[in-house]
């Protein structure tokens, strides 16, 4: 099944867009696994997700940790850790 | 009450607090966060810009609202956040939390401030001498969220 | 800055705001205290009037301001304090602390009224169903101030 | 030398003025002989002051306890525990 990929912040920018529909094989079974299925397809992906330790994730916008499971998702948020307030 | 917003308007820091005392409450406790022109070596902030993941940013505020108003038992819990581009000066965040006795209101207000700052999907970029960067996230921050688990 | 204001006026709290913003600063952290209506078994508080130790009281206040301003390196510090006789609804106290970032904001502020509550010259007489009776200071007030020492 | 006595909050209404002139001998060095003198003289002021335990004080405009020496004070206070804020 589709997932929507939703990219913030320095992740949106290294990417080229907020927003795109990846359909990724059921062997790639968490979140960690899809970005580097994603990382696999394209340099620009490999370039944006280089460094692993600052990226942050949400499985249909509940934040995860990268082993989470993405079985099931939606939406499936990147980006980096955050500077609100 | 709850009453969270995240918004491009300027923050009504008057019409917040009128809301945040109409409850027949003694004590209401309030952070505000400003964005400061904070000198570097690149010259001063011009301008300050808040992204956010739209649903998922409301959802998480909210959450921390409940959960600061469970608790501390708080009478009122608000949870403002400008998004969009802004000024130095210029205010970022207004948190209040209302209750009986003062404690309560004290805590649930550092509360909310320091979950905020980790928990909750924003993220800076500030352009000074006419460069964008992005704000790297403060450890501090995790430490002082830290404090709360 | 430091402002310290003893006064039977009504409490402004925009303008309050906007004297300890316009500092550049980065965080604001406020305490605001309101007169609660307080059932009791004698009925509501109708009105509650503060004497205060007038040229003590502001030493006081001005005494604590100035030990926050120390401890924490603040832009300001703002102590409000209203006398004479209001109504439930009403604001008493309002105190301000302002800073580059927010620790220090909000450890300010709560030090602030923790130690107003116990160190300066304030008596409190509720008057409820026509008679006045003054308030017994609290245990609580004299731990919390004990924090900070 | 005479003292300028501020009563504060139910200690002034006990006392029934809020402040009086006072000359106590030398031999009244503390804030508690000072108490103890007043009420000697005066029934009022032993009513007023009959809880010791909830008294407190200031000489000069600054709090002091009960033990402390009043030598060249020229204002001590009597009040309640404070209930501000």
């Amino acid at each position: 099944m589709a997932i929507r990929m939703l990219y913030f912040a320095w992740v949106r920018e290294r990417v080229g867009t907020g927003e795109e529909l990846v359909d990724p094989p059921a062997s790639v079974a968490t979140v960690a696994a899809l970005i580097d299925w994603l990382a696999a397809g394209s340099p620009t992906h490999a370039a944006a997700f280089a460094e692993r330790g600052r990226l942050r994730a949400a499985v249909d916008q509940v934040f995860v940790s990268l082993d989470a499971p993405i079985e099931g998702a939606r939406e499936v948020a990147l980006f980096p850790p955050v500077t609100g307030g | 009450m709850i009453r969270v917003v995240v918004s491009p308007a300027n923050i009504d820091l008057a019409a917040e607090m009128a809301l945040a005392e109409a409850n027949g409450v003694g004590a209401v406790a309030t952070f505000t966060g400003l964005v400061r022109a904070d000198p570097g070596v690149v010259g001063d902030v011009e301008t300050l810009e808040l992204e956010h993941y739209p649903g998922a940013t409301e959802a998480a505020l909210e959450g921390l609202a409940c959960e600061a108003q469970t608790r501390w038992s708080l009478a009122s819990v608000t949870v403002v956040h400008r998004v969009g581009p802004m000024r130095p000066g210029e205010r970022i965040v207004f948190v209040a939390a209302s209750s009986r006795h003062r404690g309560a209101a004290l805590d649930a207000c550092a509360f909310l401030i320091d979950r905020l700052k980790t928990d909750a999907p924003f993220w800076k970029r500030e352009t000074r001498s006419g460069t964008a960067a992005w704000v790297e996230a403060r450890e501090a921050d995790d430490d002082a969220a830290r404090r709360w688990t």
